[in-house]
């Protein structure tokens, strides 16, 4: 057998795609540049979703915030720093891989995994989470914030917090932290305070909430690194720059692959950061785009986190975009089995994407994402987080529109949810 | 100049005692006075205010019936409605200006919205007689104050305080009674304020007991009392007994 | 910021160093050749470790397999295969990460870790299981049977059997079902049935017996992935085979990064295959290369499963090497706060290397290795598995005795172990 | 042709019990028997074996005891000490042949020893007097079964049946009495067998009724019956109560 070098040394560098927003979803007549002192878009999309709804004490340290993020990506050691990390640390580029028993199962021709559960902590989460935390240390911060709802984002800010040295407080649901359980353990063996959050339905709303308010506290001396695309700007901006490598990987995976792109890409959606890491690089394709919210076990308000058919354009947590909400503009109460798409809104971007027909929005229930992460489980040895079980499910609705080649986002590994796999599945 | 700028949450302890304490408000010489519209996701609020406003919200004082109730009243301070934005989006600036009408609100302190994001909503109720206050925080520094100032300007000594003051946050954080603040801070902050402007001004977060107050109106400005009043409100307490001994 | 191409398709090739053992402890005086059948060397080192202890009716089944292996080994079609579920499935190569800030914590110029923690499933057992569950299928084999300790080659081995439609059976003892109970549930989710082994100590020596009493009944259909490098040959040279790919990777890597090689290599030794995976590239280099064993709670026989200086020569499931045994030459029982390390026997390389004066076999307590998991977690945001605790345990000896640059094997993650770290560490 | 070959786990019921058990299979006319060594890791036997193992143990029933106790009996079959290699191994070859020489040991049957692995060790306990019985499975093809009779010659008809004979595995798996087995194959191996040497044959795993044990008589073959007699004797049965009927 001929001895070739097996050598990670020698993987071409990571790609970083730092750059702001699309063009035709950057822009909005909402926000006239001269009463914003931000100097990137902060608007997506024709109905000018996104925005900086912060109480004025959040506003400085955003306006600073965007200033180091706009320094970093135009900064080259920055660029190396996080490549390093990421490479070294994080293990990216995370493998591509087919599922060729699975694509069978469901009658696709081909089915490509994007391997986040692959990262260091088992989550995409990490790749912003690292991300953040190095920008944070940039800045001069040395305590970190964080929300967590599956706990993955709580989990890799305290990883990416005790590699640097930062000191770390993550805020979760009292729901959230039963459900997930050993995320909750992982932070508090990375020396990480996890307070619980017993408002509401202590769940991930809740878990921002709070730590908006432990923000406002501690700003001086504290970086907040928030998780998903959404929040004031600039941090879905910032959060999807960080998470496009994700696409930008696998669109280069797969071309290498197979020599073409697949016919549609596919990934969960709960505040949409592994959904725009995977999809946006993907927005210039001849192709389907998919990402898939938590269709819980009901359609009645309250029994389901789907905002595409359930929300109203409203604001919530600094941005305005989908939200599931009552009559009176008051934040709806939420369902899913998968604490991390158990939120009610849609990242704005996201949210924008799909509202100017860029990407389809569908759902999946609790029983077809449970029953779905079992064919992973059984077709290919994969344990899939319950929240990239949603975007499984939809595979067979791919299959029947006639979809042949899918690319998948496999945000996370499902270790976190065993416990909901044994007592829903009977195992 | 105004001594005291109280806030109470809406509905909390209830709505119907709400005008009851507009009017004995009023009977202090109360001139002006921050309602708040319970929220579900108070961001920028305190366990106190947090606690007040679930609570009105399960007693039913949605944004609605809060203007029903204050529909009509003429025996109350001039109000400032603070709320946050989405239920006024999902009301509508049409809407809402009507709702607004036969009430004593005089302008609108909306916490999560800078002069920025919805500049033709804010318009709008500007024009229609509805400004929104300007808030000032400890990360504020006096050149982005004095554009913010600016965009949510005084309309000038013809107006009343409600509708002419800027709220100076004293500390970093959310509404709430917290450690005694450390007012020298701020009293420099209002000190450079003022040279400025002339606006009125207030300044709230984490005061409660009547030296705080004091050493608030020593500085010129107008002291909030938040959290302090609507803890003492729902523990039973008067409104006369409590705001009494911290009107001056 | 350039943007430079982040490309798995471009990695180099794995190699796959698929060799016989080394000549210096490959020969042996205690196996004339006449009187094998088997071609490739059975013994390990001056003391002739090793050998093929089985009974006859695994006899057939084990020349079967030498010769799969043979054959495979130069086909280049099955390098391919492998290669590519290597690459593609287990996510390889690891990263090598520096951790600069444990180093410094414990008086070392610098660490790095080889993250097999990151592989697919979470420790190194997959590259073995994969590599045989490939073999298997080339031989026709439609079942596989496999034991496990920690459960980590048990999910390993139930992954690879989804991957590739293999129906599978692992034995598990008792004890090990209980303290490893998420690996449990893993290996059901992947369809495999896992058989409780009640017998004994409920560990994994019991767990062996048992796998080689169901491959005697199913020899004809079933393949038997053993899970490290021990039990009768071509296991051992087998397993190591399909494990060196980690030293060799770790070796390009460190060389890459620092232009040099450490002057201490660690990795700690259950039967010895992530050891040997790590520990057999550097064995020609002028390195010092050590081995941690368990030390249990107490040095008494029963209370540790340290084998160097606890054990004696015996012949324990199919190989002569150290064996902790009483004085009848019946299995002593062991302890050991890790599943995997609980075993009483050393793999016969490792330990003919160790008797030849090539590796350091050390020992780690149970208390060590609690601590040195903290270690980890609060300085570079890594969990490790207790395995892999018992390796970090020893830095502050190397540090001690004067190495400042250590390579450092981390075998698997601590996530099957999260039961113990909190009721242990009072998390 | 010996008509029975049985097996017993020494030291279960009891090592006390064992030379009357011994006695008692020499006056039922038995030539030949088997007696297991109990050992820690018995991985080619099944439950039965394996719990008569354990008993053994947990009753002190440790290799040299078991030596010691068959030391002097001249009232016993020819013995061929059934057991794994790890105890002889430490025990040593030089004293074990001292252990063996008063005992009515006559060969070992070593499970985990084919004859490639300690050739040395292997050759100064036959030049002492004690072949290892080779053992052909399901597994052992013609080709290799004629090496491994080869390899472990048999010594000639001057010798007893107990050194003689080639154990022939009748079916994959461990000892045990499990289901019926299907004599068909192992038929056939005999035949085949038969025709390379005339050397006995024993044929074990799996035989209990006096129907099986008939059908390896019907080969030619000496039918070993192991776990079903264990059991029996473990509850409570008489060695010659459960023989009598098997014996022909
Ligand atoms: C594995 C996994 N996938 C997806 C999500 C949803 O978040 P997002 O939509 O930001 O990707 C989460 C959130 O915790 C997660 O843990
Ligand atoms: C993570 C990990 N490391 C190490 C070991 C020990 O096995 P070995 O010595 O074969 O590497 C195990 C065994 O289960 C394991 O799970």
């Amino acid at each position: 057998m001929r001895a070739t070098n097996m050598n990670e040394g020698d993987r071409p560098l990571a790609s970083l795609p730092l750059r702001p927003p699309r063009a035709p979803h950057s822009v909005s007549g909402h926000s006239p540049a001269t009463a914003s002192a931000f100097l990137l878009p902060t608007r997506f999309g024709a109905g000018g979703l996104g925005g900086c709804y912060a109480p004025e004490t959040l506003m400085q340290p955003l306006l600073d915030l965007e200033e180091a993020f706009r320094k970093a990506v135009e900064d080259p050691s920055f660029e190396t720093e996080l490549k390093s990390e990421l490479r070294h640390f994080v293990g990216r580029p995370t493998p591509l891989t087919s599922a060729p028993r699975l694509a069978a199962k469901l009658g696709l021709k081909a089915l490509f995994l994007k391997r986040e559960d692959l990262t260091h902590t088992g989550a995409h989460k990490i790749n912003n989470a690292m991300a953040q935390a190095l920008l944070a240390r940039r800045m001069g911060k040395t305590e970190i914030i964080a929300e967590t709802g599956a706990g993955q984002h709580g989990v890799a800010a305290a990883a990416a917090c005790a590699r640097l040295g930062l000191s770390c407080t993550v805020y979760m649901g009292v729901v959230d932290m039963a459900r997930q359980a050993p995320n909750v353990a992982r932070m508090r063996l990375f020396g990480t305070q996890v307070v619980p959050v017993e408002a509401g339905q202590g769940t991930l709303k809740e878990a921002v909430n709070e730590a908006l308010r432990a923000w406002a506290a501690r700003c001086d001396k504290a970086h907040y690194i928030l998780g998903s695309a959404l929040g004031p700007h600039p941090f879905p901006t910032l959060v999807r720059t960080f998470q496009t490598v994700i696409g930008e990987e696998a669109r280069a995976q797969v071309l290498e692959q197979t020599g073409a792109l697949p016919d549609s890409v596919i990934a969960c959606a709960g505040g949409g950061s592994n959904g725009l890491g995977l999809l946006v690089p993907f927005l210039g394709d001849a192709l389907h785009r998919f990402a898939v919210e938590a269709g819980g076990h009901g359609s009645a308000l309250g029994e389901h986190a789907a905002r595409l058919d359930g929300g109203r354009m409203g604001v919530l947590h600094g941005c305005k975009t989908l939200l599931l909400q009552d009559q009176h503009g008051h934040t709806a109460e939420t369902a899913s089995i998968s604490a991390g798409l158990d939120y009610p809104a849609l990242g704005p971007e996201l949210a924008a994407l799909a509202l100017d027909g860029q990407i389809e929005v569908l759902r999946a229930s609790d029983d077809q994402a449970l029953e779905a992460a079992t064919w992973l489980c059984e077709s290919e040895g994969i344990l899939p987080a319950l929240e990239s079980s949603h975007a499984l499910a939809l595979l067979p609705e791919l299959a029947k529109r006639g979809f042949a080649t899918v690319l998948l986002g496999l945000s996370g590994r499902g270790d976190k949810d065993l416990a909901t796999y044994q007592s829903k599945l009977g195992i | 100049m105004n001594p005291l700028l109280p806030f109470i949450m809406a509905g909390d302890p209830s709505l119907e005692s709400l005008p009851r304490l507009l009017a004995e408000a009023k009977a202090l010489g109360i001139e002006a006075l921050e309602i708040g519209l319970p929220h579900s996701d108070p961001i920028a609020d305190g366990p106190v205010l947090q606690a007040a406003a679930h609570r009105a919200i399960q007693r039913g004082a949605t944004p609605l019936r809060v203007l029903e109730t204050l529909a009509g009243l003429t025996e109350s301070p001039d109000l400032i409605l603070f709320t946050y934005l989405n239920p006024l989006l999902q009301i509508g600036a049409d809407r809402l200006m009507e709702l607004l009408r036969p009430t004593p609100v005089k302008a609108l302190l909306v916490v999560d919205l800078p002069d920025s994001e919805e500049v033709e909503f804010e318009a709008r109720l500007r024009s229609a007689g509805y400004p929104m206050i300007p808030l000032l925080s400890p990360t504020t520094d006096l050149e982005r104050a004095k554009g913010l100032l600016e965009r949510r300007p005084d309309p000038g000594p013809g107006h009343p305080f409600a509708q002419r003051f800027a709220y100076v946050v004293a500390r970093l954080g959310v509404t709430g009674t917290g450690s005694a603040t450390d007012l020298k801070p701020v009293g420099e902050r209002v000190a450079a304020l003022q040279t400025l402007s002339s606006r009125p001004l207030a300044v709230g977060f984490g005061l409660s007991d009547p030296a705080a107050l004091g050493a608030v109106r020593a500085m010129g400005a107008t002291p909030v009392i938040g959290s302090a009043l609507v803890q003492a409100l729902a523990a039973g307490e008067g409104f006369g007994s409590f705001l009494n001994p911290r009107l001056a």
